[in-house]
């Protein structure tokens, strides 16, 4: 299977590990990923929160690469990339207007017949039976909590993708690794996504909540599927720890570093040795050696 | 325009422009109009950061609803909006609030207003400054720009040494090649 | 033919910007018109003496009278025609009003137009011809479609009236929601006590056939001359039998396979069961879907144990057939689900509520149960997962309504009231307990009901928050209501025991069915249309058929019994006579040119056109032609369009008649 | 003629159940249109024979109008269902008998649009307006005698 891959910046950055990981299970799972020639940034939250045109003309340009590549499907790893390049694709095609003024800008035409798919989507058209049949670790006794934070879920009329308030997707998929999922009640509670640099306190607090929720819920390990979210869980438990001294770390995994462990790759293949807060909790429990 | 008058009133005895008002504005960039909104609050009710905000988010669309431009555009709250959709999802009138923020933030920065969560705008500029030169978040760029332009120097000391161990911030910004494009792209559009 | 002419000033309304003399006198020179005459109000008694004068001084043959809409007083000069001797058909009039005066402003336009609509009229009055009533037999006997208050209402003004009536019920009991109800606001009295003395009647009336564990298949006919399919499903019981003594219900060794309905399912039903104990008539009905007899063919305990041999396994369903009158149309409504619902419907669910899974988070009606001295917690206020009193509890209003996001922007109505109802009855029960609601806005319009809501607040000490709720969750055995006060503007999370959502009224899933099986117009959601909104609140479009209860419109105990009542009195005006004059204007068939080639029966809304058999002297068939039968037409014209032969014409509204005014326009 | 500009005479014909209800609630509401168009009631915009139409051209109409309920409002049930099928094969026919298939307009006006009513009625005015008077048809007829 050969399907469009869009890295995005943070996947080059912050969230190397992301790119890393679902490199090597992507190849373990028979798909070829085809990364865009020269692809630019799709303008985050900045773009949209200061310049409507902007935010959709920033992924348009990634949408007449893929054109230019003869791509169908384009993976978008980063849920933010993912939901950008949705929103941007829907203002095309809804509003005559911006599709002018911004095929004016580009030069040509945008295409319409590409489908953007999240990483939870290319999992699927893998297969669950694929999944579990290449399972080589034993997960059984790891409970993770499935956290879709905001953009992988909404605007649910725009993506469409499983169900807005009880998704279930990322669920199944951690079933089909071998693991338990936890029913918990902050999969979809937002981290604080862009504050975190802006502000820190709300990002704290929020995170907190939601590593809360998890944890009483039983959960070894947060799966996610987005790099702010990641850097958000991860990077600011050391912010967590210092304003709640009680805290105790819990990891948190990309869903693809997560499908890795299942399928036998070594943490380090998978860059869990990239993280800030310690992975050795759950390989210990999942008795991986490091 | 109206006023609130010196006792805290609602004085609605200015009358204004129809065509020109905020709310025509929205509805321009936004195709839906904020007199949509029926002020349940399940919005507010449901925001992450509703805390951290001076008005609720139902309160922003009132005080467009009714003509208080000028506390709608000096209110800290579409600043703060952290763009979950939580509120555009579970709204029961098909009101997309984000988009209103979104559109309320671009206003506000077309017609000059004094941004009062300054540090935020500064985030975003120095985010979009980033692509425009890069054509790619470069983060070490990116907080380097930040914190000089809001003199937050001592922020995330904390992690930034791992990070530059884990290489996970570089110092050398990745960039696109067609660098032209990118900067065409801003240009044209601002 | 001698033609009189009489322009209507109406005040000032035409005279303003129509010259009325002048049109008048231009009318006075149209062949044909004998006498042109205008009048400051012509349906006053005195215009209308000038016209019966002028008939008879000027022996007029045909009438044209200018003035407002028909639609306004056609009838009353139609009247005057005919006092004074001119048939009624032979009149018409021209709409200087709406069509003109009212809608133009200048004088010399308003007026040259005035005189072409007049000229118009005059020349299609020349085509007229005299036409009388059609009569139709009446037969008195009612339809009633629905066994709830409504539908019980109804049948009993009806029956007691003298008529006859047919109840069907598709429940095996009569009863409706009503029957599931605790107490009623706003005066709390008990549900079942003032509604099973209606059911018992109904039961016993002589003049009411109660067919319950039955349903319409098909309606035909027309007002006054319905004939209606019914099928009573088979209840696997001889109803002449059973004596409902209740032993093959405790006998029956199956308990725990289904749901109980009327409990909202709180509670397990027997698959041998009555949905409740005061069920009318009560007479069990055997669920075959659970039975083990039907599973398996074995057991046959309630063969065993029932002494009068009343069990017959294999009764089957029959059809009953009726001529009816009239039918009342009261079907009632449905509680919304917050479950999830299929990706292609229009509603949805609330993923935000927890789609259902939540056992503690029950709806108006599940409530309502739990609250009912005879339901499954003998009235005790207990929540459904762990049988413990709930100390603190949460209603949520407009669960389903008032929420376009969800697929509804109507409001339900009745959910202010019963929730009101809900926590007051709750701070009856449970002292101790502290009961919130939030709300949109409090609808309480209705004698006593602002009044009930305010001693709710006032001194039960419910509180009100004004705001919609954004999330439910489950967090350690309680349930976490994410809300806001928008009028403190603050946002509030309360740790309930309970959530009781106000779940709205929505019209019955098999209600568009229904409306397509009698003709009637249904709205987006399938509640069935009235005629008029304000005047003509209980017909529908079909005639012959009224509405009752809330299958029209989400409603509340006394507007649905109010509204049975007048449904039960439209259906007495029409057994009041024994023929129903119909307007004559329907088609013909010209059997000697009409060619048989049916088009016309294609295109036909009501099933008017009939095969005609055209034989000769020895009883051969010569051609078979169409034939309307002018009981069904309700003069559409459709027919007449398309024939190619023009060989069917609308009587009233034929060729020659609309030529004439075509031609008049040049 | 003296006018000096020119005034179309349009004739419209509408279902008494929702467009001429409607007309007459412009009345009542007191609306104005111009005195341009004049209205023949049917019980159903089912029953306008298409010949109506080419009568109507033929008596020196400019522009013609057909209104009725909206789809799914009939009074007849279906009746309208009927009146739309036939107008796009009768559009077409126009068309190839070369009359100007766009002075012929079609709308819903229900019973309670008297503010639609007076918008389609001024629009469809100011539209045959705009293309002049119809001479065309009159050349027509002189080749093509219909019967009367």
């Amino acid at each position: 299977m050969k399907v469009g891959y869009y890295p995005g910046c943070s996947l080059t950055g912050t969230g190397k590990e992301y790119d890393m990981s679902l490199r090597k299970v992507a190849s373990l799972l028979d798909v070829e990923l085809e990364e865009l020639k020269d692809w630019s940034c799709c303008g985050a939250t900045s773009a949209h929160a200061t310049n409507h045109l902007l935010s959709v003309a920033l992924p348009a340009r990634n949408l007449i690469i893929a054109k230019h590549q003869k791509l169908k499907e384009l993976a978008a790893p980063c849920a933010a990339c993912y939901n950008r390049m949705m929103v941007a694709a829907h203002e095309l095609k809804t509003k005559p207007e911006i599709e002018r003024q911004v095929s004016d800008l580009m030069g040509e035409s945008i295409p319409y017949d590409l489908s953007v798919i999240n990483i939870i989507e290319l999992f699927q058209k893998v297969g669950k039976e694929k999944i579990a049949a290449n399972v080589k670790a034993d997960l059984k006794g790891i409970k993770a909590a499935c956290y879709y934070g905001c953009l992988l879920v909404r605007p649910f009329k725009i993506t469409g993708f499983d169900d807005a308030e009880q998704p279930e997707s990322m669920e199944e998929l951690i079933k089909a690794a071998g693991a338990q999922p936890v029913d918990w009640n902050y999969k979809l509670e937002c981290c604080g996504g862009a504050h975190s640099i802006a502000h820190m306190e709300i990002v704290v607090d929020l995170s907190k909540k939601i590593i809360d929720d998890a944890k009483l819920h039983g959960a070894d390990v947060i799966i996610v599927a987005c790099p702010m979210c990641h850097s958000n869980l991860d990077m600011r438990q050391k912010a967590i720890k210092k304003e709640y001294p009680a805290h105790g770390d819990i990891p948190i995994l990309y869903l693809s570093e997560f499908i890795g462990l299942a399928l036998g790759l070594k943490p380090k293949e998978l860059g869990l040795n990239l993280h800030f807060v310690d992975t050795k909790s759950l390989l210990e429990k999942a008795e991986i050696k490091g | 325009m109206y006023y609130f008058s010196f006792f805290g009133e609602i004085d609605m005895s200015h009358t204004h422009s129809e065509v020109n008002t905020l709310s025509a504005k929205i509805e321009k960039l936004t195709t839906q109009t904020p007199q949509e909104c029926y002020q349940c609050g399940k919005c507010s009710a449901g925001c992450p950061v509703r805390d951290y905000m001076d008005d609720s988010p139902n309160q922003v669309v009132r005080y467009v609803q009714l003509g208080f431009e000028e506390k709608a555009l000096h209110s800290k709250t579409p600043w703060l909006c952290a763009g979950c959709l939580t509120c555009s999802t579970r709204c029961p009138q098909n009101f997309d609030l984000a988009k209103f923020m979104d559109a309320l933030r671009e206003i506000a920065i077309q017609e000059r207003i004094k941004i009062p969560e300054a540090d935020t705008m500064e985030f975003h500029k120095a985010f979009l400054n980033q692509i425009k030169k890069h054509g790619k978040a470069f983060e070490f760029g990116l907080v380097r720009e930040y914190k000089l332009r809001t003199m937050n120097l001592m922020q995330d000391v904390d992690v930034a040494p791992e990070m530059f161990i884990k290489g996970k911030i570089g110092l050398i910004p990745h960039e696109v090649e067609d660098k032209q494009q990118i900067k065409e792209i801003f240009d044209k559009i601002d | 033919m001698k033609i009189g002419v009489f322009i209507c000033y109406c005040g000032e309304n035409i005279g303003r910007t129509v010259d009325c003399a002048a049109v008048a006198e231009a009318a006075g020179r149209f062949p044909g018109v004998v006498c042109s005459i205008d009048y400051k109000y012509m349906c006053s008694d005195p215009g209308q003496n000038l016209i019966k004068n002028a008939i008879k001084e000027h022996k007029l043959d045909a009438v044209v009278v200018g003035s407002c809409s028909p639609h306004m007083h056609e009838k009353t000069f139609r009247k005057a025609c005919a006092d004074a001797g001119v048939n009624p058909y032979l009149f018409d009039m021209a709409n200087l009003r709406e069509h003109c005066s009212w809608v133009h402003e200048d004088i010399v336009e308003g007026t040259k137009k005035a005189i072409d609509l007049v000229r118009i009229s005059v020349e299609r009055v020349k085509k007229n011809a005299p036409l009388s009533p059609i009569l139709v037999p009446v037969t008195k006997k009612a339809l009633v479609i629905g066994g709830g208050i409504s539908g019980i209402q109804a049948s009993l003004d009806i029956a007691n009236a003298g008529f006859d009536v047919v109840l069907v019920e598709k429940e095996p009991s009569i009863g409706g929601h009503m029957s599931q109800l605790s107490e009623t606001f706003p005066t709390l009295d008990c549900s079942q006590c003032i509604l099973t003395p209606r059911m018992v009647e109904v039961y016993q009336h002589p003049k009411i056939k109660l067919l319950t564990y039955s349903e319409v298949e098909n309606v035909e006919g027309f007002i006054g001359n319905f004939k209606v399919t019914i099928r009573k499903k088979a209840r696997s019981i001889d109803e002449s039998k059973c004596t409902g003594c209740g032993l093959c219900m405790q006998k029956c060794p199956i308990k725990k396979k289904a749901f109980n309905e009327f409990e909202e399912g709180l509670a397990y039903r027997s698959a041998v069961y009555v949905p409740f104990p005061q069920a009318v008539p009560n007479i069990p009905v055997i669920d075959r879907s659970i039975c083990t007899y039907y599973q398996t063919g074995k057991c046959q305990m309630c063969v065993k144990v029932c002494g009068r041999e009343a069990i017959k396994f294999d009764q089957e369903d029959t059809i009953i057939t009726e001529d009816i009158g009239a039918i009342v149309v009261a079907t009632g409504y449905k509680l919304y689900t917050i479950d999830k619902k299929p990706e292609s419907s229009e509603i949805k669910g609330y993923g935000e509520y927890g789609y259902g899974k939540y056992k503690d988070v029950v709806d108006g009606l599940q409530f309502e149960r739990i609250a009912s001295a005879s339901g499954p917690t003998s009235g005790e206020i207990l929540r459904p997962s762990d049988s413990k009193v709930p100390k603190k509890i949460v209603f949520v209003q407009c669960v389903g309504s008032r929420d376009e996001s969800k697929g509804f922007s109507y409001c339900s109505k009745i959910c202010c009231m019963y929730t009101a109802k809900h926590a007051m009855l709750y701070k009856h029960k449970v002292h101790d307990g502290e009961a919130y609601v939030f709300y949109m806005d409090i609808r309480s319009g209705g004698k006593g009901y602002d009044e009930f809501v305010r001693r709710a607040i006032e001194e039960d000490g419910v509180k009100y928050i004004r705001g919609r709720v954004s999330r439910i969750y489950e967090e350690n055995g309680k349930y976490i209501v994410k809300g806001e006060d928008t009028l403190a503007g603050m946002p509030v999370t309360i740790d309930a025991d309970m959530v009781v959502l106000a779940t709205a009224m929505i019209a019955q899933p098999e209600a568009v069915k229904l409306a397509q099986t009698i003709g009637m117009s249904y709205d987006k959601y399938g509640f069935y249309n009235e005629v008029h909104p304000k005047l003509r609140p209980v017909e529908v479009s079909t005639a012959g058929v009224f509405l009752a209860g809330a299958c029209q419109a989400p409603k509340d105990i006394p507007e649905s019994v109010a509204m049975a009542s007048a449904a039960a009195s439209k259906s007495l005006v029409l057994f009041g006579a024994d023929y129903l004059e119909r307007e004559p204007t329907v088609a013909k068939v010209n059997e000697t040119i009409c060619a048989g080639c049916f088009y016309c029966q294609k295109v036909c809304p009501y099933n008017a056109i009939e095969r005609k058999e055209i034989k000769d002297r020895q009883g051969n068939i010569v051609k078979i032609i169409a034939y309307v039968n002018s009981g069904l037409c309700q003069g559409c014209g459709t027919c007449n369009a398309v024939c190619p032969s023009k060989s069917v014409e609308l009587i009233g509204f034929n060729d020659e008649q609309i030529y004439a005014q075509i031609n008049a326009l040049g | 003629m003296e006018e000096k500009t020119f005034e179309p005479k349009i004739t419209a014909f509408v279902c008494n159940w929702c467009t001429y209800t409607g007309a007459d609630l412009a009345g009542t509401s007191r609306l104005k249109y111009k005195p341009n168009i004049k209205m023949i009631r049917v019980p159903c915009t089912g029953r306008i024979d298409p010949v109506f139409i080419i009568k109507a051209f033929e008596k020196g109409a400019d522009g013609v109008l057909i209104s009725g309920c909206h789809p799914g409002d009939c009074h007849y049930n279906t009746g309208n269902f009927h009146a739309r099928r036939r107008w796009v094969l009768f559009t077409e026919l126009l068309n190839y008998m070369g009359i100007d298939s766009s002075r012929l307009f079609f709308s819903w006006v229900s019973a309670s649009e008297g503010k639609k009513f007076v918008d389609v009625v001024s629009n469809v005015i100011e539209t045959v307006k705009a293309k002049g008077p119809f001479q065309q048809y009159q050349k027509i007829n002189k080749e093509f005698v219909l019967d009367e």
